[in-house]
């Protein structure tokens, strides 16, 4: 396999959480948060990896919505395993992000 | 005649393996004491082939008769074992 | 009066419980109270022959798994309820080993 | 929650900078614990940590995961998976924990590191988090194999593998010391938290979380997975040290500490978390092989990030890559033939089934290191034990001190990669390892690696059995084959059958 | 090689500690004997010898004048470990952010006068530099400590000092709602570094920064810098509050106690842990002749400025002589 060299040329970005109603949740949240994207969802059992292209947003209204309680953004550490991309956390929203095109 | 340490790369083996040889053996007893730990380990014997000695990487093989303290060795050097026809 | 091994001092540490038999069969639980002192009692709750050693031993208070009955490992006195109690055979210890002595000690039952 | 958004408030809690007038800047922020670089203070106050987390949030998230992770123990601990478990499962705890447990609670040091002499304030808060983290990684992963301990000897290396000299505990050591006890707070935010924690620790604790969860164990699945939600915090603290270091012309030196860090983690990883992955985990619960799994995380994940970040993919980034088909192979197949000096029963994961799932996975593996294991297989089923076990001790490497390993059978490449170095003669095992000697020999060069200590006699008797005693395996301890060989029981049935 | 597992009895808990037999505490199990940079006094860590690093762990941490033959044998009284850790201070922030919240509904920072309010971001405000340097303190003796045991109360201590900071700053923002034009959340920095209330502490709070020897450490932090600011900045700026109608000031500073006090019953059993070796009293005796005169000068300096109360200076150091003593020292 060659081409792993490269393989890093891509520009998914998203979290991982190690399960979870969180995690479920986020699925439907980043759906509504980023209608214009394609919502990458891979689930490992132990992890479920979510993704899209340059940048993914979840904010905190989605998240009650899909939960149908209350939720502080920074619950979502409870269950945030991992992450590709860069990260920023505000009151109201996560953000994965690449700051670079590849 | 004095212990020497050398570094074992025997080939179809996997690893490097610390080998303490004699300053008076011959490049044939060295590769005996090398296959000591490969052959019939994790290298199937290749009877019909004789063992020749090398320096790590080297085009060429030693003298079968050459002796270690003749090979200009530095201790722990790591030396090559190699199957061949003569 | 006679003692007899069970198990060593290094079988039961202070805050450790364990069951060993005697020669005729019979069960005696040792105990690690606090202080590093040894405690042999019978090994059945009187309540309902519930193996004390599978219930919790704080150090003092020996509780039996299944309803919680409690006696205090000082003197084996009912702690709750506290109309029972659990019979205490003697415990000598010889060098690295520990002896009881069950001669005569009947186990208590039900609320006696 | 305090009422008032801590947006509004968080910004007061990191600016803890001052102009110091009773001693001086230098002495409160020794160069060589801080690791400022010549880049002015007010440089470092820029640091702005993408992950942000303010006290009374930290203990009340931190005890709902304790919550979580202690309930699925005590839930399970009942269950006794322990005592139903594939052995090789069982190894794979047993090594995790006692090359992992008590280097993070090390790892708790190198965040006070950063904690006590950061420039950066926003630094030192998040360190002191992530000091916390790090005391509950240790505690935690003490905690749990503690439970186990009567079972076999083999549990307490949870506890004590790192105050031993085996080997395995020397490379882990090795690797640990060097990024993180032994750097200044800058080296640490780059090396142990970006370079290590947003890549590899997601091998250990996400990957093999998988496999766990596959295996039925749910107690060690939910242990590792939590660690890891912690670490995907306090890893962040390394993106902003980079940023700065990059703005402020420290580029080169900034790649030199991640690319030194990744090549160490990697192999670590290749000598702990391969052979896991690819040989002792019971093969109908292997979720992806290790080299899937490198994939994932390592080279399309954090690669990416660094890109991100402004750095280059480490110049062996090729050699590494190509490594993905070797090195573990070679590092599990080193474990398993020194078996009695780990503290663990490693399996051989090469039973015809194994076989043919590694030969998918690695195409070539059966004419190369399949080679090796043909003669271990014969030797079993011949009554040769003794051929399987070792009777010297395999080189190892100056910079990595694990075995020095390479291809054997018919791909036969294995090379040494020496240095001659004030007049000693050095061993790498690849030419990244000895490229990290090279960029800081003071740091290396007096290290004496096992086969150092045994050639100066600090291993008597000098044989292997005294190699044993030097590295603290007594009965009960060292390792032996994870399934009594039954694995090869099956080739001989194939021959009889044949 | 022969299986000997058979004959080996099974362990009940580390071997390490199974000399005691005593059934481990999960602090005991959790937390003892984890540094295992101690085991080669000559070499701590596993690069070469050269390595900067081993200097610093051999000059300040084993060649401390402090001696013990086994640092490791140190129990904190308390028994703390991260998970009671996060239950108690969970626990404890709910109790603050009722504080807070109760005491913001009630108006509490409308009802207080403008001088008070003035006084506050002068006097109170600016102890996130004093707090932060406490946290930067106890990091170091985490790192520095001779035992694993010792370095975890470094590690909670830490801990505590930010959470000390997060309320000031908290508060600092909060009283600005309230009163914007008195400096808050502008002028902490200058106060700190000039005015004079401040200047004994941060002098002794620099200076207790750059002492590097892990037992001094241990006693200029815990033994005089701490009790000086509880004494002062939290014990009496509390009384202040509470005569100027901020009773939230005087709660909140007696939260903090709960954690200072805490800390000072480890510091005490630490004491007397190292004072075990007779040897170690003058040495420590001798850390603080030279240290408290700086406290004094601090404590002294600070409470002038609490004008409403005329004992505060008397009744500050008073306390600290009667925390000395809880310790076993003069």
């Amino acid at each position: 396999m060659s081409n792993l060299k490269d393989a890093f040329k891509q520009n998914k970005v998203g979290p991982v959480f190690n399960g979870g109603d969180v995690a479920q949740a986020a699925i439907e949240a980043a759906e509504w948060d980023n209608p214009d994207k394609e919502i990458t969802v891979v689930d490992k059992g132990a992890y479920i990896r979510i993704s899209a292209e340059q940048e993914l947003i979840i904010t905190r209204e989605s998240m009650e919505e899909a939960l149908g309680r209350d939720f502080q953004m920074n619950e979502i550490e409870i269950h945030l395993g991992s992450m590709a991309g860069q990260i920023e956390v505000t009151p109201e929203q996560i953000r994965f992000y690449f700051e670079k095109t590849l | 005649m004095a212990v020497f340490p050398i570094s074992s790369n025997f080939e179809g083996d996997f690893v490097l393996q610390l080998i303490p040889v004699d300053t008076d053996d011959t490049m044939d007893q060295v590769a005996e004491k090398c296959a000591y730990h490969s052959v019939g380990r994790r290298v199937a014997p290749q009877p019909d082939k004789i063992m020749r000695v090398r320096v790590h990487q080297a085009t060429e093989s030693l003298p079968r008769d050459m002796k270690v303290s003749e090979a200009g060795w530095r201790p722990t050097e790591t030396i090559d074992i190699i199957f061949a026809d003569q | 009066m006679a003692f007899e091994k069970v198990c060593t001092l290094d079988d039961v540490w202070e805050g450790d419980m364990d069951c060993f038999d005697t020669a005729n069969g019979t069960s005696v639980l040792v105990l690690g109270v606090d202080g590093g002192d040894l405690k042999a009692f019978q090994a059945i709750c009187p309540h309902q022959e519930i193996e004390l050693v599978e219930g919790e031993f704080d150090g003092k208070v020996l509780t039996c798994k299944a309803h919680l009955w409690q006696f205090d490992t000082n003197n084996g006195k009912g702690l709750n309820p506290t109309d029972c109690k659990i019979a205490e055979y003697p415990l000598k210890i010889e060098g690295e080993d520990v002896l009881v002595d069950i001669d005569g000690i009947e186990p208590f039952t039900a609320h006696s | 929650m305090y009422q008032i958004p801590r947006a509004e408030w968080y910004d007061l809690t990191r600016a803890t900078n001052w102009t110091y007038s009773y001693v001086s800047e230098d002495e409160i922020f020794p160069e060589e614990m801080s690791g400022s670089r010549g880049i002015p203070i007010e440089a470092w106050e820029t640091y702005d940590e993408p992950y942000k987390v303010s006290y009374p949030e930290y203990v009340a998230i931190q005890r709902e995961k304790d919550a979580g992770a202690y309930s699925v123990k005590a839930a399970l601990e009942r269950d006794a998976y322990v005592d139903r478990a594939d052995p090789g499962w069982i190894s794979t705890m047993i090594a995790h924990y006692g090359a992992i447990a008590v280097n993070e609670y090390a790892a708790s040091l190198a965040e006070a590191r950063m904690a006590r002499f950061s420039k950066a304030p926003g630094n030192r808060n998040m360190a002191t988090f992530g000091t916390l983290d790090e005391n509950r990684h240790g505690q935690i992963q003490l905690f749990f194999p503690h439970a186990n301990i009567k079972r076999s000897h083999q549990w307490d290396w949870a506890h004590k593998a790192m105050h031993t000299n085996d080997w395995a505990s020397v490379a882990a050591r090795s690797f640990f010391d060097d990024i993180m006890l032994t750097r200044d707070a800058i080296a640490v935010s780059i090396m142990l938290t970006f370079g290590f924690e947003t890549g590899f620790t997601n091998m250990q604790f996400l990957g093999l979380a998988a496999d766990a969860s596959e295996a039925g164990d749910h107690t060690f699945a939910s242990l590792i997975s939590s660690v890891q939600t912690d670490e995907a915090r306090h890893a962040q603290q390394g993106g902003p040290s980079l940023k700065i270091l990059i703005a402020n012309g420290h580029k080169e030196e900034a790649q030199k500490l991640v690319d030194v860090s990744i090549w160490r983690a990697w192999k670590l990883f290749s000598v702990l978390t391969g052979p896991i992955m690819d040989y002792y985990t019971p093969l109908e619960h292997r979720s992806q092989s290790f080299k899937e799994f490198m994939v994932e995380w390592i080279i399309i994940q954090f690669e990416r990030q660094l890109a991100d970040l402004g750095l280059d993919a480490p110049w062996f980034w090729e050699d590494l890559t190509n490594d993905l088909d070797v090195t573990h192979h070679g590092m599990h197949l080193g474990v398993w033939y020194w078996r009695p000096t780990v503290w663990w029963n490693p399996a051989a994961g090469a039973s015809p089934e194994d076989r043919e799932w590694l030969e998918e996975k690695y195409p070539g593996w059966n004419d190369t290191w399949g080679k090796c294991w043909d003669v271990i297989t014969d030797n079993i089923n011949n009554g040769r034990e003794d051929l399987t076990l070792p009777e010297t001790l395999p080189y190892v490497c100056n910079m990595c001190q694990l075995p020095i390993v390479g291809t054997p059978g018919s791909g036969w490449d294995v090379k040494d990669y020496q240095l001659e170095f004030e007049g000693r003669l050095y061993h790498f095992g690849s030419e990244a390892d000895r490229w990290c000697f090279e960029q800081d020999p003071e740091r290396y060069k007096e290290h004496q690696n096992l086969i150092d200590h045994f050639l100066a006699g600090d291993i008597q008797p000098a044989d292997l059995p005294g190699a044993l005693t030097y590295m603290g395996l007594g009965p009960g301890e060292m390792g032996k084959d994870a399934h009594d060989y039954a694995w090869a029981q099956a080739f001989k049935k194939q021959a009889e059958v044949a | 090689m022969s299986d000997s597992a058979q004959t080996l009895k099974p362990l009940k808990t580390w071997s390490h500690l199974s000399k005691q037999r005593k059934r481990p505490s999960e602090y005991e199990i959790v937390t003892t004997n984890l540094h295992f940079h101690t085991n080669n006094k000559e070499k701590p860590f596993e690069v070469g010898q050269d390595a900067k690093m081993n200097d610093w762990y051999i000059t300040y941490r084993n060649n401390s004048p402090l001696k013990h033959d086994n640092w490791d044998a140190f129990r904190d009284p308390e028994q703390l470990v991260y998970r009671t850790y996060n239950i108690l201070q969970e626990g404890q922030e709910a109790y603050v952010t009722g504080l807070l919240n109760q005491f913001s509904e009630r108006g509490n920072d409308q009802m207080i006068s403008k001088e008070w309010a003035a006084d506050l971001a002068r006097l109170y405000t600016p102890s996130r530099y004093l707090y932060h340097a406490l946290q930067m303190c106890a990091a170091y003796l985490h790192q520095i400590s001779p035992a694993s045991t010792i370095s975890n109360l470094g590690t909670y201590q830490s801990a505590d000092h930010l959470r000390w900071v997060t309320h000031s700053a908290y508060r600092t923002c909060e009283l600005a709602k309230t009163w914007p034009d008195v400096g808050l959340g502008e002028n902490e920095r200058e106060h700190w570094e000039k005015d004079p209330a401040w200047q004994g502490f941060r002098e002794l709070a620099e200076k207790a920064l750059v002492t590097w020897d892990w037992a001094e450490a241990t006693v200029v932090l815990n033994v005089i810098l701490k009790p000086a600011v509880s004494a002062a900045v939290q014990k009496q700026l509390g009384l202040a509050g509470a005569e100027n109608a901020d009773t939230l000031l005087s709660l909140l500073n007696d939260a903090q106690m709960r954690d200072a006090e805490r800390h000072q019953r480890q510091t005490k059993s630490l004491m007397e842990f190292a004072m075990s070796n007779d040897a170690n009293t003058s040495i420590i005796q001798g850390w603080v002749d030279k240290w408290q005169p700086l406290a004094d000068k601090a404590i002294d300096a600070y409470c002038a400025a609490l004008t409403d109360l005329p004992d505060a200076a008397e009744d500050a150091k008073a306390y600290v002589i009667s925390v000395r003593k809880l310790f076993g020292l003069a």
